[in-house]
């Protein structure tokens, strides 16, 4: 029993040194999206808005790629992720996404490069 | 060693078993017969605590085990077998008796981690003794589902005496044997009275029970009607007449 | 006063068709032993199949109602089939995880029939409610509970009446036996498929011409409804089932005009788990014995 | 390696540990519906502590197993009479139960001018620990992985302990256990605890992993999938649930070929399979015999002749 608690003990030591709690601070992103129907079915295009969350400014200098998940099923209903396009001011991003059914999905927006981060939004697609 | 006083159970109106007194003596075989129905298997279930009597008291050496669960009372020595066969199907051999170990030997030796993982020294010598003794030795590590009938009899009688009992329930063990397995069964128990254990024989097969037995106690719908040697008991016209006139008998 | 009796009025419409998708439920169960996850699911063909004929060629409620009871059925003899005939006895656990997998396959069909959210749904009357004094009570609802009421007797007159229901009730006692007095056991529980699923359809159908809208939640929401009015009622039961079913309906009914709709399936979870620890067998049923038949033993 | 390789192969390692969680008690012989609540309460107890708390990811993640067992042994004590179908949809009842709790669950503090926290319905975003500390989706994955193969090791040695080998006797004939002088209340009650842990660990990954959880996702579709995985891939052995995992998120839920089709061949294949093989593909005989196999090829000294079962 000994044994096995001062193992648990060496163990726990050793992922908080790998992974320690974080003190230094990334640039924290906030994102608006807005997702239109277009004329084919189930893919929408989607426009997104990145900022610092502290001080407001657009976020450039990211490479901005979307996925989607299916809250209701988890790592069942999960798109491939696709790459946003930079768009028109500083900050805009355009992503077409093709969903697999309408409903609710929580749209992954994962920011790497300059700084790395992850915004999750939630978003209705269809007309009900 | 073992005392039954006033033991009943009642299924619904079923009177399965009513107000049966037996006294087991330390290290006698007593056979237990009657006809199919008459509460055997009930007795045996209620000795093991598998579900408690409507009334009565089940004692071992003297102590009152009658509200214990089941499997404390098998940690005092209780082993049974099944009329069925019963097996842990989807474990081997080796494993159907290593867990059902319950002997001074399995407690003390090696670290706790060496008792958990698998059987130190003298734990393992007593698994493999009684596996010899039941001529099982080269099926340890085979799946018990994979065994032939005749030796899963008797894995299911090795299971039973691996958990080191005082008091052994045989429940039928000669059921579906031939003349030449009941001949080594016969042997068997012979042999395990030698080492001083106490055997409550259940059992149709009358040539098995009269030959090894030293007392046979007779059940008839639920109650008692005989207790006595061998002979006695085959002379006795009640049991004649209630076993041999229900039941096609050798 | 008054409101308590209105909420207790609306739970016994809805406990209604609860009801009735607990009598197919536990047709099923009683007949097979075994928990039949994709009866949901199966309604939710039917119910799909009658959305699509109504959306696509403007279909009347009735031959909608014919659309989701036939699509029901069928859908459960392909249940059987597949999930529940071939299994040999002791595989409760694999027909179960089967029947689930069945779920997924027919839902994802459906959606694929019928991609968006929400479709619309034909409704069984229109007008407006009806007004007694304090209460009141909307024509469709009662159109309902008198339906639903003449399903329960024509399936209590299919099981005590008919010779299919002998051998269906012979079967729920004693598997064995009924095989052994020559019932066709194979065929029996085939057609209990088929009629559970054809009562769970109707069901159904009256379920969605009230809300008037279908979505692919559907199916979970009628396993597990039907699940639950089943086992506060007593597994295997009839009656229990309706029971359970109007408990259910009420209860709910109350727990969400006291306290909110999240507070309703709340309390509905609440009571299915109290109802099991406290009364494992129902309220009807007897207490459950060691029933081999549903465990994932191997033995 | 490819983003999205990563993302599958960590959303595989993630939902393995609820499949582990299920299998673990599809040994005592019982189906559970609701290993899925103690893999939200993990989640949200993991989530909670990091994103609110400030606290490592290990302690949060620790947490999570912590408040995955508590609460499996809650549950545990009352439903530990029921078996079968009754212990199945109790266990339903109360992950639904803790399903809507957390619906009606709110709890935000202010980090970085913006609410974190569990809000109800609208979900509990913001996770961002990982992200906090520069930890690439790679180095997390080989983190899930790592405390995978932890989980296996245990459940690898579990299995040839005393333990486990009497959690299959329990799971084979309770009866012929009990006569066998197994305690079956002690050990059902350690399997619930150690199934709850599992659960709550991986709960704990999911969260950092996606940084954003709701209610939803812990809803009975997950739990019956978990329990699937143990069927699909088999009772023989702790790998058997993590091939079921392979089979429908790697194989299926991630390659195009199946896209909108998925569930259509996932469902019809696990229908058949089941009827040829009703405890999965690497059941118990199967196990046997490649462990009867192995010890041909690679004999073992006689004296310590292989006691357990490979």
């Amino acid at each position: 029993m000994k044994k096995t608690a001062m193992l648990s003990a060496a163990a726990f030591i050793g992922i908080n040194l790998v992974f320690p709690a974080a003190a230094a601070q990334n640039i924290r992103a906030k994102a608006d999206v807005v997702c239109e129907p277009t004329k084919e079915n189930l893919t929408y295009d989607c426009k997104i808005k990145l900022v610092d969350a502290r001080t407001n400014a657009p976020l450039t200098g990211v490479t901005l790629t979307v996925g989607a998940d299916m809250p209701s099923m988890p790592g069942v209903h999960n798109l491939r992720s696709v790459i946003a396009q930079a768009q028109g001011d500083p900050g805009n991003y355009r992503a077409i996404l093709e969903l697999e059914m309408t409903g609710v999905w929580a749209l992954r927006l994962d920011i790497t490069g300059a700084t790395r981060d992850r915004v999750v939004k939630v978003l209705r697609f269809g007309d009900d | 060693m073992l005392e039954l006083s006033g033991l009943s159970k009642h299924f619904g109106g079923v009177r399965a078993v009513d107000g049966v007194n037996l006294k087991v003596g330390r290290g006698d075989i007593v056979g237990l017969i009657g006809p199919n129905g008459s509460g055997k298997s009930t007795i045996v279930n209620l000795i093991c605590g598998l579900f408690p009597p409507t009334a009565g008291n089940v004692l071992l050496a003297g102590k009152d085990i009658t509200s214990l669960p089941t499997h404390i009372r098998v940690g005092m020595g209780i082993a049974r077998t099944f009329q069925n066969i019963r097996l842990f199907g989807q474990l081997s051999v080796w494993q159907n008796l290593w867990v059902a170990q319950n002997s001074d030997q399995h407690r003390k030796d090696g670290s706790f981690l060496k008792r958990w993982l698998g059987a130190p020294g003298a734990a393992r010598a007593e698994i493999d003794r009684t596996l010899e003794f039941f001529n099982l030795e080269k099926k340890r590590d085979e799946l018990a589902a994979n065994l032939s009938f005749g030796e899963q009899r008797r894995l299911e009688m090795a299971r039973a005496l691996a958990a080191n009992p005082s008091l052994l329930l045989l429940d039928e063990p000669a059921a579906g044997m031939n003349a030449e397995e009941i001949e080594q069964l016969d042997e068997r128990i012979r042999t395990l009275r030698k080492t001083g254990i106490t055997i409550l024989l259940i059992e149709h097969h009358m040539e098995l029970v009269m030959a090894v037995t030293d007392r046979v106690a007779v059940l008839n719908f639920g109650q008692k009607i005989a207790d006595g040697g061998p002979a006695e008991i085959q002379a006795n016209p009640q049991v004649r007449e209630a076993y041999l006139g229900s039941s096609n008998v050798k | 006063m008054i409101d308590f009796v209105q909420t207790t009025v609306d739970g016994v419409m809805v406990g209604c068709s609860y009801g009735l998708l607990a009598i197919g439920f536990t047709l099923i169960f009683g007949v097979i032993r075994r928990l039949n996850l994709s009866y949901g699911p199966s309604i939710m063909v039917g119910a799909y199949l009658g959305t699509f004929l109504y959306v696509q060629f403007g279909a009347g409620p009735l031959l909608v109602a014919v659309a989701v009871v036939a699509g029901a059925a069928i859908a459960g003899i392909y249940v059987e089939r597949l999930c529940f005939a071939p299994m040999k006895g002791g595989a409760g656990v694999a027909s179960m995880v089967s029947s689930f997998a069945i779920w997924m396959q027919l839902e994802q069909a459906m959606i694929l029939l019928l991609p968006r959210h929400t479709y619309a749904f034909p409704a069984l009357a229109t007008g407006a409610p009806w007004e007694f004094g304090p209460f009141t009570l909307r024509p469709d609802q009662l159109l309902m509970l008198i339906l639903a009421i003449a399903t329960g007797i024509i399936v209590n007159t299919i099981i005590y009446r008919t010779r299919f229901g002998t051998g269906l009730r012979l079967v729920t006692s004693n598997q064995i036996a009924a095989h052994l007095v020559g019932v066709n056991v194979r065929n029996v529980m085939l057609g209990a498929f088929a009629l559970a699923s054809a009562v769970g359809g109707f069901a159904g159908f009256l379920v969605l011409a009230i809300d008037q809208q279908v979505t692919p939640m559907f199916g979970m929401w009628a396993t597990i409804k039907g699940l639950i009015a089943m086992m506060i009622g007593g597994l295997g039961s009839v009656p229990g089932a309706i029971a359970g079913g109007l408990v259910l309906g009420v209860i709910e009914a109350h727990a969400q005009g006291l306290v909110g709709p999240q507070a309703r399936d709340l309390t509905a979870y609440l009571l299915l788990f109290l109802c099991l620890v406290l009364r494992p067998g129902g309220l009807f049923g007897k207490a459950p014995e060691a029933d081999g038949a549903f465990s994932s033993r191997s033995t | 390696m490819d983003d999205h390789v990563v993302s599958v192969l960590s959303n595989i390692g993630v939902i393995s540990f609820v499949a582990l969680s299920a299998y673990l008690l599809l040994l005592t012989g019982e189906i559970s519906f609701g290993q899925q609540a103690f893999f939200g309460i993990g989640a949200y107890a993991a989530a909670i502590a990091t994103a609110m708390w400030g606290w490592p990811l290990a302690a949060g993640l620790m947490l999570g197993a912590l408040a995955g067992a508590s609460s499996a042994l809650l549950v545990g004590l009352p439903t530990l009479r029921l078996h079968g179908l009754y212990f199945a949809v109790a266990t339903l009842a109360f992950a639904e139960m803790i399903r809507i709790l957390l619906e009606l669950f709110h709890y935000q503090v202010a980090v970085d001018g913006e609410l974190v926290g569990p809000n109800g319905t609208d979900g509990f975003g913001g996770i961002r620990y990982v992200f906090q500390n520069k930890i690439g989706a790679f180095e997390y994955m080989l983190l899930i992985y790592t405390l995978l193969a932890t989980a296996l090791a245990g459940l690898w040695l579990l299995e040839r302990s005393r333990l486990g080998v009497a959690f299959r006797m329990i799971g084979g004939d309770e009866t012929l256990a009990k006569t066998s002088g197994i305690a079956i209340t002690r050990h059902r009650m350690i399997a619930a605890a150690l199934a709850g842990a599992l659960a709550g660990i991986g709960g704990g990954l999911y969260a950092h992993l996606t940084t954003y959880i709701e209610p939803r996702i812990f809803d009975i579709m997950l739990g019956v999938h978990a329990l699937a995985y143990g069927l699909i891939g088999g009772l023989g052995t702790a790998l058997g649930p993590l091939l079921g995992v392979l089979i429908d998120i790697g194989l299926l839920g991630s390659t195009r070929l199946f896209s909108g089709y998925r569930m259509i061949v996932f469902g019809g294949l696990v229908a058949v399979l089941l009827i040829f093989r009703p405890r999965g593909l690497l059941n118990e005989e199967m196990v046997h015999r490649i462990g009867s196999f192995w010890r041909r090829v690679w004999p073992t000294d006689p004296s310590q002749k292989s006691h357990g079962k490979t």
